[in-house]
């Protein structure tokens, strides 16, 4: 029906109505909710749409390619495959259930500002997964740091100068970087179509300099070890819908980059390097997994766990250089690959998750101190229930999402290395360690003190969000097929390109 | 006849004076842009050299710009020092350092 | 001939301007000034610049040099601590200024640029100085010389401004004003309550 | 057959998930018979599929219920692979499960938590049959990492405990050590393989047994024996075998129905299961074989002295059982599978009868679990009482109890198996025996007989349990007592197990062959017990606990006083917990606050990011020095700029 606008129509959705939110501004509270809801909610339809529309294997689909500065090869250029799917519905779901969590009373200043950020920084973010042109890209990448930077900015903590200047900083300065990758593309090719760049045939003196450029642009964005520390104060000072948005989405535009990007489009640097970023990934799976461990803030605590789960996500994507990549399809490589991309899905999930239930606590009892609680469980029997449940999934439990990932990128890297494995691996204590000693400090135990026992469980917003996750995540644990099927294709089609690449240098 | 080095040499002196002039002059601004009007003469005595030498009459007319700019600079330049003249009570070079880092 | 005019005339351009920046007296600087001025005027009426020569005289000595003499003369400054360090940075000045001399005169000298050997011709007898200009100026430049007018009048308009000061305690009568005035603006009703007599008053 | 099973496994999560999220609605009657209906069904289901597969005809079934992810060529199924050896536990675990679901329903009869405990115990009972029937390597973990959850949760049921959240969360991260293995184990064997179904991996190891990996340069190791040992630490963190074994008595803090349950019958005997059902694998390192029997007859000798000092009766019953996993993995180190396996079904019988009847002494004490405020407790509770002693000789290995056959025929089939390790493991387990005796009736005898040393209000109130927990004691008592008698023969001594391949031994003259060659019937093997050391020793023990407990207890002190220091070694554990609390835990607690002081805060944060900034900031504040503000400052360099630049047109164009 509206096939040919569908993506078009996922991005200006939300921004427009996002803008007539702000246009309601302070009229209407309840006017600014329902419309915040209703634009949430139909971008999430046009997703599901974008969901069945697609076809898994079917390359790059519902294409739509118009010039934009004729004069400078840009083009308005969008099209979705296996790979950005996924994350475009996830981007939508996240963002409606932000606005629905941002419908309470926690949100009381600037509701419209508030939520008219949230559903532009949506816009944004589906732009940076459906675009094909790298200056489009770019634009939506680095646009999306200014909704982003005003909700930590406006409606953050109390440090929240200090995280937003430097969330600001450190991810500009990478992405500054990767513009001028692409400007050299761009004179190469004579387009910034995506697509064009990856068909380009750069030598090995050139694609080192790019890859590091785009390695500084997305390495940041992810965030993999050291340029990591942006993100635990950004989420520490971040309202909770800020801390579910960067951790379930921003962080995968990130790893979305290395597969749309760094990947296909200089295959043999990222081979020659591949070494450095599997270095990084395990020093972030096993250093900031102990570096949690010592977290007395339930969001840093959570944050860290996130660079290291996003660890697995880029040890899948670059182990798969000597995990016999173009052995045919029973390698390790394609197993690394899709553990890799399974994790940032489920990531997105449980993040968001225990982001969410942070929230809750938070909204409560106005800290995040760890200290501050336990024996939550005992006035909130539902919460604690669900809060393990996250938890555990966090810890990479089979059956839930947080499981497959981790699984399918150990069995990958195995052909790697043995002792890649087995440091990734090590993830299953160390993450069961932070995991689970944060929920018997905050949810088990005698009642730690009046506040606590004080507390109210789960209203039913809440239980509904909280169980739409858990639903998820517990779905996508028990039948990981149905995400995979759809990816599969296009990351066997990535692998394909890139071992042929090689091939070809040699 | 006047040779075109003669018309260079003369603006590259008259040009050196100007710079020299803001350099000595540390208490006036008013003799500042006195020297600035140096400078431009001594650029514009080199288009009309040039001007004559290639005869060129574009030249002379890049003069003329250049003495339009000039007229506006100093009557602007000039209205500047009053106002300054008002509200410092001094046009000392020296002491206007508002925009000292 | 020519020539020794075009030196002599150099010569006491070059002595003026040295006078501009090393007398002591602003005023005199200026009249120096005035007198640098005229004598380009010749020069260039010398290479055939007869309207440049003219304009400069009328516009510069005529115009701006007053101005600044109006100027130099309203801010009645006190000429003595205005020299103050002329003799510290008189080394410097002459190093710059010897500096620059030498290189402009390495970069006219040179031979790779054949400036040396070139003579000003003499200008043709049938051409109309003041005709020639105008025909360019109103035709392939007639846009740069009305972004030209636009610029002077914006100098006008800036040097208005900067200088106009509104005199406080003026009294002046503002039309404008007495015409838009309102009733609000005038006329205020205060409402009292009725006083209540405690004792005393009629009974 | 496939329906049946699909109901085995299903009803129990079906049950569980029933009390558990809708427990308001159903109540707390509704929860306990919507689950133990479950349970029952799945049991009688268990034993008909049982009943079929030994008598019936029925063929071994392996089927895939669904793909679970499929990768390239690697499939990641779920499946059911249902044989003898899966049959026989499916009888195990749910027949145990059943009588723990209805004691539970006395034994928690006043907790709250009474739904959700019905929720975890039948959920558990799904994950130990989704384990024991899993037909490939990855279900096995799933179902391995699901019984551990249920089992963390379960241990911090009353989670408002210090002691119990401590418990739980060591006793999930010492079997993650565990399950870390097994997972590399798996990763070892999907890498070199590319299946994790069992049938096709026994047949491409059996095709090629010599094959090597390479993991540390280019050293090459043999593939068999790394992917064994490295699953056998997974055994060692689930069936709690030395060092892993921490967990285990610290999970004690569980309700008592779930020590009988899961930290007895069925969840710490998956390790064995799991070695038993990879025999194919294991038969081909003579290495990991080795290391299987040296860690198990360690855990039986050595967790048996430490059973000997304890005061807890849940914890003397615990240590009990680490013992006696030992002996089953000691079993599995000579290939005696089949003595393994018979143990582990005779085991999950008596001692979770006698954890039931421990339970039952608690309640009955009002949550008193110190032996030494009980005593002479026979009298008030016979049916508790009774039901113990045969509990306590079956596991002692009275003759004719089922503890015996089982028992001795690890000890006879690994003193049959030649070579130093087995002559070792023989002695180890054969002293074992003795402290078995020793500590299984000192606690006999300090719970029900001897001087009452209770106090006031609970004598007042003792009586003997209600039906619903002493029912279950005589129904488990009855197998306990009787089952090796019947069984015996065929499952250890025959070819139960190997039939329909189930298991598999190469090797030609395992100790255990030499025992099935030369039995002659159920009599037969008693009367020959009477010529081997083990019955003697058992009987030492048993008088020398009646000696010093209930005979001549003033004898205990001046016995025992030359063995003070042995003695403080054992309550200590042999210093494992404090090397796991304070040196593990602590260790990696300091060690993480350390990097994230020293590595996050100062290195990274401080020194770079923030270090930059202030690099940037002074440099600034040194350049501004610069910037004087005065015009002729500004002219000076202008001019400067222009000199220098006429100076580079002067010599590039000019003198070039």
């Amino acid at each position: 029906m509206f096939e040919g606008w569908l993506l078009s129509l996922l991005i200006w959705l939300p921004i427009l109505g996002g803008a007539g939110v702000l246009a309601i501004g302070r009229r209407s509270l309840g006017g600014v909710r329902g419309a915040a809801v209703v634009v949430a909610s139909g971008t999430f339809l046009l997703a599901a749409a974008l969901w069945l529309a697609f076809e898994p294997g079917g390359g790059m689909q519902l294409v739509e390619q118009r010039d934009w500065v004729p004069s400078l090869g840009i083009q308005y250029y969008l099209g979705v495959d296996g790979i950005s799917m996924p994350l475009v519905v996830l981007t939508a779901l996240a963002t409606l259930l932000v606005v629905i969590a941002g419908c309470s009373d926690a949100i009381h200043y600037r509701v419209a500002q508030y939520m008219g950020a949230f559903l532009i920084m949506e816009g944004l973010m589906i732009g940076v997964f459906v675009a094909l042109d790298a200056i489009l890209f770019y634009v939506f990448w680095e646009a999306m740091l200014v909704p982003m930077f005003l909700l930590i900015g406006i409606w953050g903590g109390a440090n929240r100068v200090y995280a937003t200047i430097k969330f600001f900083l450190y991810t500009f300065l990478g992405s500054v970087l990767m513009l001028i990758a692409f400007l050299y593309m761009r004179w190469e090719v004579g387009s910034f179509s995506v697509l064009a760049f990856q068909e380009l045939d750069l030598g090995l003196d050139v694609q080192v300099p790019i890859f590091l450029a785009l390695l500084a642009a997305f390495a940041v964005k992810i965030p993999m070890w050291p340029v990591h520390t942006w993100l635990p104060d950004a989420h520490t000072e971040a309202p909770t819908g800020g801390s579910v948005i960067l951790a379930a989405i921003t962080l995968k535009m990130g790893a979305y980059g290395f597969l749309r990007y760094a990947l296909p489009i200089v295959p043999e640097a990222s081979a020659q390097l591949a070494w450095l970023v599997i270095a990084v990934s395990l020093i972030a799976i096993v250093y900031i997994g102990l570096v949690a461990i010592a977290q007395t803030d339930m969001k840093r605590l959570i944050a860290y766990s996130s660079i290291a789960h996003m660890g697995f996500a880029t040890l899948g994507f670059f182990v798969i250089f000597q995990a016999g990549l173009g052995g045919g399809a029973g390698d390790g490589a394609l197993t690394a690959m899709t553990g890799g991309y399974v994790q940032l899905i489920s990531h997105g999930f449980i993040s968001a998750a225990l982001f969410l239930c942070v929230g809750v606590l938070y909204d409560r009892m106005h800290t995040r101190e760890i200290a501050a609680y336990g024996g939550v469980a005992n006035p909130m029997p539902v919460f604690g229930a669900l809060f393990v449940l996250f938890a555990l999934a966090n810890a990479g439990l089979p059956g839930t999402s947080g499981f497959v990932g981790e699984l399918l990128v150990i069995l990958g890297s195995y052909q790697a290395s043995f002792w890649y494995a087995a440091l990734a691996g090590l993830t299953l204590v160390v993450g069961a360690a932070y995991s689970l000693w944060l929920v018997k400090r905050v949810v088990f135990g005698p009642v730690a003190n009046e506040e606590v026992a004080g507390l109210r469980d789960l209203d039913r917003r809440e239980l509904a969000l909280l169980s739409v996750l858990a639903v998820l995540v517990i779905g996508l644990g028990i039948y990981p097929q149905a995400l995979v099927t759809v990816a599969e294709p296009a990351l066997v089609e990535l692998l394909d390109d890139v071992s042929a690449a090689l091939t070809a240098a040699r | 006849m006047i040779e075109l080095s003669d018309f260079l040499i003369l603006g590259a002196l008259l040009f050196s004076l100007g710079v020299a002039g803001i350099f000595i002059n540390r208490k006036n601004v008013i003799l500042l842009l006195m020297c600035i009007e140096l400078i431009l003469l001594a650029v514009n005595i080199n288009f009309i050299g040039f001007s004559a030498y290639l005869g060129d009459i574009a030249g002379q007319i890049f003069v003329f710009f250049i003495l339009t700019v000039a007229a506006a600079e100093a009557a602007i330049g000039l209205a500047i020092v009053v106002v300054l003249f008002r509200s410092r009570g001094d046009i000392n070079v020296a002491s206007l350092d508002v925009m000292k880092g | 001939m020519e020539q020794v005019i075009f030196y002599v005339f150099a010569a006491v351009m070059l002595f003026a301007a040295t006078m501009v920046i090393s007398v002591r007296n602003p005023v005199h600087a200026a009249l120096f000034l005035v007198l640098a001025f005229f004598n380009a005027a010749i020069i260039w009426v010398l290479a055939g610049a007869e309207f440049l020569g003219i304009a400069l005289v009328v516009v510069y000595v005529g115009a701006v040099m007053v101005l600044f003499l109006f100027v130099l003369m309203m801010l009645d400054i006190n000429a003595a601590p205005l020299r103050e360090g002329f003799a510290r940075y008189l080394p410097v000045g002459v190093l710059v200024a010897g500096l620059m001399v030498l290189q402009l005169a390495a970069v006219i000298l040179s031979a790779r640029l054949e400036l040396i050997s070139g003579t000003i011709p003499e200008p043709a007898a049938d051409v109309n100085n003041i005709k020639a200009i105008g025909g360019l100026l109103y035709t392939a430049y007639v846009y740069p010389f009305e972004i030209a007018a636009v610029i002077l009048l914006v100098a006008i308009v800036a040097a208005i401004t900067l200088t106009l000061r509104r005199r406080t305690g003026s009294r002046k009568q503002d039309v404008a004003k007495q015409l838009s005035v309102k009733k609000d603006d005038r006329l205020r009703l205060a409402r009292m309550r009725p006083s209540q007599r405690q004792g005393g008053g009629i009974r | 057959m496939e329906t049946v099973l699909y109901a085995i496994v299903l009803l129990p999560l079906l049950a569980s998930a029933v009390a558990g999220l809708a427990g308001p609605w159903v109540g707390r009657r509704g929860a306990h018979w919507v689950t133990i209906l479950a349970v029952g069904i799945a049991c009688a289901l268990s034993l008909w599929v049982l009943y079929g597969l030994v008598w019936g005809g029925l063929e071994p079934v392996d089927v895939t219920a669904y793909t679970w992810l499929s990768v390239g060529d690697l499939g990641l199924e779920v499946g059911f692979l249902v044989d003898r050896l899966t049959a026989l536990l499916m009888a195990t675990v749910t027949f145990v499960a059943l009588m723990v679901h209805i004691y539970t329903i006395g034994y928690m009869h006043d907790d709250p938590g009474y739904q959700r405990f019905f929720s975890y115990i039948a959920l558990f009972t799904f994950a130990m049959l989704m384990l024991v029937m899993a037909n490939n390597l990855l279900q096995l973990f799933f179902a391995w990492e699901a019984v551990g959850l249920v089992s963390y949760l379960l241990i911090g049921f009353w989670f408002t405990r210090e002691s119990a959240i401590f418990a739980n969360l060591k006793a999930f991260l010492v079997n993650r050590v565990g399950d870390l293995g097994l997972l590399l184990g798996i990763a070892v064997l999907a890498g070199a393989f590319g299946t994790l179904h069992y049938g096709e991996l026994f047949a491409a190891i059996q095709a090629d047994p010599e094959r090597t990996v390479s993991l540390l340069g280019a050293t090459e190791w043999r593939l068999a024996t790394v992917a064994a040992l490295l699953i056998f630490v997974g055994c060692m963190g689930k069936s709690a075998q030395v060092p892993l074994h921490v967990w285990l008595p610290d999970s004690m803090e569980g309700p008592t129905p779930i020590s009988a349950l899961i930290h007895a019958a069925t969840m710490v005997t998956a390790g064995i299961f799991l070695v038993a059902r990879l025999s194919p694998l294991f038969e081909h390192s003579t290495v990991a074989l080795t290391v299987v029997l040296i860690v198990g007859a360690l855990t039986a000798f050595s967790m048996g002295l430490i059973g000997l000092v304890q005061n807890d009766i849940k914890r003397v019953i615990a240590y009990s059982t680490l013992s006696q996993l030992g002996y089953m993995v000691a079993a599995l180190g000579v290939s005696a599978y089949a003595a393994g396996v018979f143990h582990l079904f005779t085991h999950a019988f008596f001692k979770a009868l006698l954890f039931l009847a421990a339970g039952s002494v608690i309640v009955a004490l009002h949550h008193e679990q110190d032996m030494r405020r009980m005593g002479g407790l026979a009298r008030y509770m016979p049916v508790t009482y009774a039901t113990m002693l045969l509990a306590t000789l079956a596991l002692i290995g009275a003759p004719g109890f089922s503890g015996f056959f089982s028992k001795d025929a690890i000890i006879e089939a690994v003193g049959h198996t030649g070579g130093p390790w087995a002559s070792l493991a023989y002695w180890l387990l054969l002293l074992g025996v003795f402290v078995t005796a020793l500590y299984s009736f000192r606690m006999l005898f300090l719970v029900f007989h001897g001087r009452e040393r209770l106090d006031e209000h609970a004598r007042a109130h003792l009586h003997e349990s209600p039906l619903v927990v002493t029912v279950p004691l005589v129904l488990l008592a009855v197998p306990s007592v009787l089952i090796g008698l019947i069984t015996f023969g065929p499952v250890a001594m025959g070819d139960f197990l190997y039939t329909d391949g189930a298991i598999r031994v190469l090797a030609e003259d395992t100790g255990l062959q030499y025992l099935a060659a030369h039995y002659h019937g159920v009599l037969a093997f008693m009367g020959h017990a009477l010529q081997t050391p083990t019955l003697y020793l058992a009987l030492a023990g048993v008088l020398v606990a009646w000696l010093l407990y209930l005979g001549r207890p003033q004898l205990r002190g001046p016995l025992t006083a030359p063995l003070r220091p042995l003695q403080r070694v054992l309550e200590h554990g042999y210093g494992f917990d404090g090397l796991f609390n304070r040196g593990l835990a602590g260790g990696g607690r300091a060690l993480a606050r350390l990097l994230a002081q020293a590595g996050e805060r100062w290195l990274i944060d401080g020194a770079l990011v923030n270090g930059t900034a202030r690099l940037i900031g002074r440099a600034a504040a040194g350049v501004r020095y610069s910037q004087t503000g005065l015009l002729y400052h500004y002219a000076f360099v202008m001019v400067l700029g222009l000199l220098l630049l006429i100076m580079l047109f002067v010599l590039r164009t000019l003198f070039a």
